[in-house]
């Protein structure tokens, strides 16, 4: 079983050094391209002006930091069923990546905000449950730091991730339910207006650029876990012999 | 046996019951710096009482679970409560209940006192009491994965907020959403509902995790 | 038990009733590690053990209703009297014994006219001497024993010897780490040394 | 060697970064909890807000406390320290000090971000600054001797709070109050003096205080 | 050290230069109780006790130059390295140790090799190693010792000895508390047993 070799994380950490570029540079690429189309080709809003081009970062980052989330929480949990490391460096790879995808959305929304609707927060449900998502990320991530051993912080992380990942449906919803409850938002998102192209366009390769980015940025971090835990091993195994 | 390790918990905790005396008065002094902190006037203070409440019971709570497996933990006692004959989820649902008792019931009979001070109608503090009375259950059951995870953590008690805080927001929301709605003169049915809904999911979950993350901690 | 390997130190041992495995090595050498493994506190990197033919793993709660395992740390809680700590204690582990038994236990153990005493008013060796109690009530085949002479004088050491002969004279199994020499008259001993 | 205590502590938070982080997390999280379960209407919110940041950096700092001499006395480094050929109060002095660096410094800063979302104005944030600043001192000073007198005794994280909490009390009505003043456009500035005299009355005596519950603790 | 006298037990004893005290008794004694006493951790109920003639509640801190005590408890920090925590123990005490002493402290200790390692690292016994290197770079004319050979194989106790040999050459005092026996062949040697 070839992949079953890779799944070492020894035999990993070149494999992830030669993949790197391969994610790394198109993702350069399509940022620079995304960027371009979503600041200087797509049109103007006629209501917001130039603001809403804020949305090219913000609302790609909204998404990564969701779907990252069940990502950790996967390979967190498959990490732990199968006792398998590389499984688990990843999904604390991951972690950091998504908790900052989710504080740039939320910074981004601020800024957004501040034009748009004159405040840079507000209870909004999407924004709560965003910021939610940040405190699950912190959560997850200081666990790991608390604990020595590696082996238990994967485990215990693991466990933490599928408890929050069950949860944050349930978290999402009530938090919907709650804002709708006390008011009529006074102000609502751009809600669903119908995109320009040329804005659609930009908004989908920034999400691209933004998925290979991640890949690459995993890996670069995944190969610091291994490296790290390698050291302290061999630093103990050497000091133990 | 899962009446016994109830029942050891409640001895202990009646041998040191200023344990309990402590995460009441606690509850009542976080309540209390409120008016303090935001000033006197009644109508502010009633639209805020119920947020307030909840939010100190939950403080409340997570400051005690703190202690809900440290102690055995500290004395060897876990280890040998792993060790008995029996599944161990079946230990930590007993231990979670023995908390609820002590910990939790306290803060849900004098809540109703509470609400007096922010000046709540009679229906609205019968409404906090039942909420509550549906809610805890869920704070000290979502409150033991994290008891669990962070046993023997150096920083534990400000590790074990920032775990399980995030977990009690649906509880938090219903629980506060169902006094709030009474206030403004809403039925607060849904919100109970909802809330335990959410109990019975933390019920069906919460000691399966709890247990995977004693053991984690054991090793 | 019938055959335990050990990664990192590659140990492969079956043990009969009656034996007596002493268990000694420098500091770190895995003494608290290896019993652990055997009362499945931790999992071991490779290998199995072995109870009675089934895999320890396979055999689920029921492992426990033929083991003891007395750790680093006495489990005695301070809030509760000597008798009360070993009483629920066993009725926590589906052994429910009637205070005059207990207090048996614990007169042999030397806590005469102690019993109702909470436990913080003991001394560390007699907070030792109340968990070294339960051997006495419990009918448990295997034994674990982490370091259970520490900060106990010499009168307690010679009950602990006679414990440990009776129960192998009972046809069980105990497996004590120590740094102290426990010089037994009956059953077999084996001596196993580990390095670091 | 008043700076070697300081030195000591300020080393070891840097090993463990993350009990930093994790009680600016709490802080946070305690804040956006109060609009969880009161509503999000901007008005109310932002009337509130000053109460609820200045409760939950009582809060914060207090769960915190619990480590200012805890892990020290564990480990038996207390004992060592309180044999070293100095008074005991610049040994409490200098752990003081680091804790205030090491867990009140971070809120201070952080408060101003939180205080945006309430939607307060320039101004208030600078003044909740301003107060936090001179309000935090207090806080780890009287801790500390909560801390000294609770050490080694179970159930310490609830009854350290219902210990210094009261004692808190003054510090909560000026800050806040200073606040507050600034929201409805009064000066805030008697609120501050008045914080600032506090803090110095707590500077004389708290150390000394803080010694005494010590030597009463490791009797 | 010249007298000290205690309630419940009524002790008088005066100790010159180059004594070794071996404190023993069966758990619960009061031996730690002792030591805490000397060392000012605790109150004696009644009685005093002088060093070079002045009553040590009238010295102040400066008793604590003249005095080590190493308790039940290390005091390593955990995510301090050896050296770091050798050497800001000593500066806290005023004692500014540099970096070349100190792992020369740990070197004899046998801790070669892992002074930088994070003390959490370290097993029980190279923890207490740690604390015992203190004795090395101070140089205090009381050692208070409380179970100072928990937990050490016999190399470690054979190190221990010497250490305590040298400083009772060099006119020092030592009192330990002990379930061990610790044979010196340097200085006198006074038993003290205590009974409960
Ligand atoms: C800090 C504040 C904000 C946060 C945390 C936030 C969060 C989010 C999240 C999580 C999403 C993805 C949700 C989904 O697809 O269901 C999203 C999408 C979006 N946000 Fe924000 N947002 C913030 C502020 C804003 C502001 C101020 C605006 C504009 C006035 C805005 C406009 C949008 C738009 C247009 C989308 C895409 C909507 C869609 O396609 O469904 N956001 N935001
Ligand atoms: N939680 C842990 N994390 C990392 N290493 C550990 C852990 N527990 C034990 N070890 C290491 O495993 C080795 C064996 O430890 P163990 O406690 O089994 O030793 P021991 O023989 O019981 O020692 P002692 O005589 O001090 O009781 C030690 O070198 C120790 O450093
Ligand atoms: N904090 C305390 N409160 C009440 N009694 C105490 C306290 N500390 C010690 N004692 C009692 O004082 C007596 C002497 O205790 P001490 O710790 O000095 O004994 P020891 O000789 O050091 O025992 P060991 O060999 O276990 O270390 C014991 O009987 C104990 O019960
Ligand atoms: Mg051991
Ligand atoms: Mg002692």
């Amino acid at each position: 079983m070839k992949l079953y070799k890779y799944a070492s994380p020894a035999m990993f950490y070149p494999v992830a050094g030669k993949m790197i570029p391969w994610f790394a540079i198109p993702a350069a690429l399509l940022f620079a391209v995304g960027l371009y189309v979503g600041f200087f080709v797509a049109p103007t809003d006629f209501q917001q002006g130039d603001a809403y081009r804020i949305m090219f970062i913000h609302v790609p980052a909204a998404w990564m930091g969701m779907f990252l989330y069940v990502l950790m929480a996967i390979y967190a949990g498959i990490g732990w069923a199968f006792n398998a490391r590389l499984s688990s460096m990843m999904a604390s790879a991951i972690a950091v990546t998504g908790a900052m995808f989710t504080l740039l959305s939320l910074v981004t929304g601020a800024f957004w905000g501040k034009p748009t609707w004159g405040t840079w927060w507000a209870w909004d449900a999407r924004m709560t449950s965003t910021l939610i998502l940040l405190f699950l990320y912190a959560g997850f991530i200081a666990l790991q730091a608390a604990i020595d051993d590696p082996r238990r912080a994967d485990r215990a992380g693991a466990v933490l991730a599928i408890v929050g990942v069950i949860n944050v449906p349930i978290i999402y919803f009530s938090v919907q339910w709650w804002n709708t409850l006390h008011q009529g938002a006074t102000i609502r998102l751009l809600g669903k207006p119908s995109i320009a192209a040329p804005m659609l366009t930009a908004l989908l390769i920034m999400l691209a650029a933004c998925w290979l980015y991640s890949v690459a940025i995993v890996l670069v971090r995944l190969r610091c876990i291994i490296l790290e835990r390698e050291q302290n091993a061999s630093r103990l195994a050497e000091v133990n012999a | 046996m899962l009446r016994w390790i109830v029942w050891r918990d409640l001895i202990l905790a009646w041998r040191r019951r200023s344990d309990i005396l402590s995460t009441v008065f606690f509850f009542v002094i976080v309540v209390s710096l409120f008016p303090l902190g935001i000033g006197p006037e009644t109508q502010l203070l009633r639209s805020i009482a119920p947020g307030v409440v909840w939010v100190a019971a939950l403080l409340a709570s997570m400051l005690s679970l703190g202690r809900l497996f440290a102690n055995d933990y500290q004395d060897g006692t876990l280890e040998q409560l792993l060790l008995t004959p029996q599944p161990l989820f079946l230990v930590v649902l007993g231990k979670v209940l023995a908390h609820w008792i002590i910990a939790e019931l306290p803060l849900v009979l004098i809540a109703p006192l509470v609400g007096v001070q922010f000046d709540l109608s009679k229906q609205t503090l019968w409404v906090l009491f039942v909420s509550l009375l549906l809610g805890t259950p869920i704070l000290s059951l979502i409150g033991s994965v994290g008891a669990g995870l962070t046993l023997g953590l150096r920083g534990g008690g400000v590790l074990i907020s920032i775990l399980i805080l995030p977990l009690y927001v649906p509880a938090l929301i219903f629980g506060a959403g169902a006094v709030e709605a009474t206030i403004i003169g809403v039925t607060p049915a849904p919100n109970l509902y909802l809330l335990g809904a959410f109990a019975v999911v933390s019920l069906l979950f919460a000691p399966w995790a709890a247990s995977a993350a004693l053991r984690i901690s054991l090793e | 038990m019938r055959g335990d390997r050990r990664l990192f130190r590659g140990l492969d041992l079956s043990l009969s009733p009656g034996t007596y495995v002493q268990l000694t090595g420098p500091n770190g050498s895995g003494k608290t590690s290896l019993l652990r493994i055997l009362c499945r506190l931790l999992e071991p990197a490779e290998g199995e053990i072995r109870w009675e033919g089934a895999n320890i793993r396979s055999l689920g709660e029921d492992y426990f209703t033929a083991v003891t395992y007395l750790g680093h740390r006495p489990g005695v809680k301070d809030e509760l009297s000597a008798l009360e700590n070993l009483t629920i204690a066993n009725a926590v582990n589906g052994v429910e014994v009637d205070t005059e038994n207990a207090s048996g236990a614990l007169q042999t153990m030397g806590l005469a006219g102690r019993e109702r005493l909470p436990a913080r008013f003991l001394s560390e060796g007699q907070r030792r001497r109340v968990a070294l109690a339960r051997l006495l009530v419990s009918n448990t085949r295997l034994w674990l024993l982490d370091e259970v002479l520490t900060s106990l004088d010499k009168r307690a050491v010679g009950l602990v010897r006679s414990l440990i002969e009776e129960h192998l004279n009972r046809g069980g199994i105990a497996i004590v780490a120590t740094h102290q020499e426990l010089e037994l008259s009956a059953g077999v001993t084996k001596r196993l040394e580990l390095t670091t």
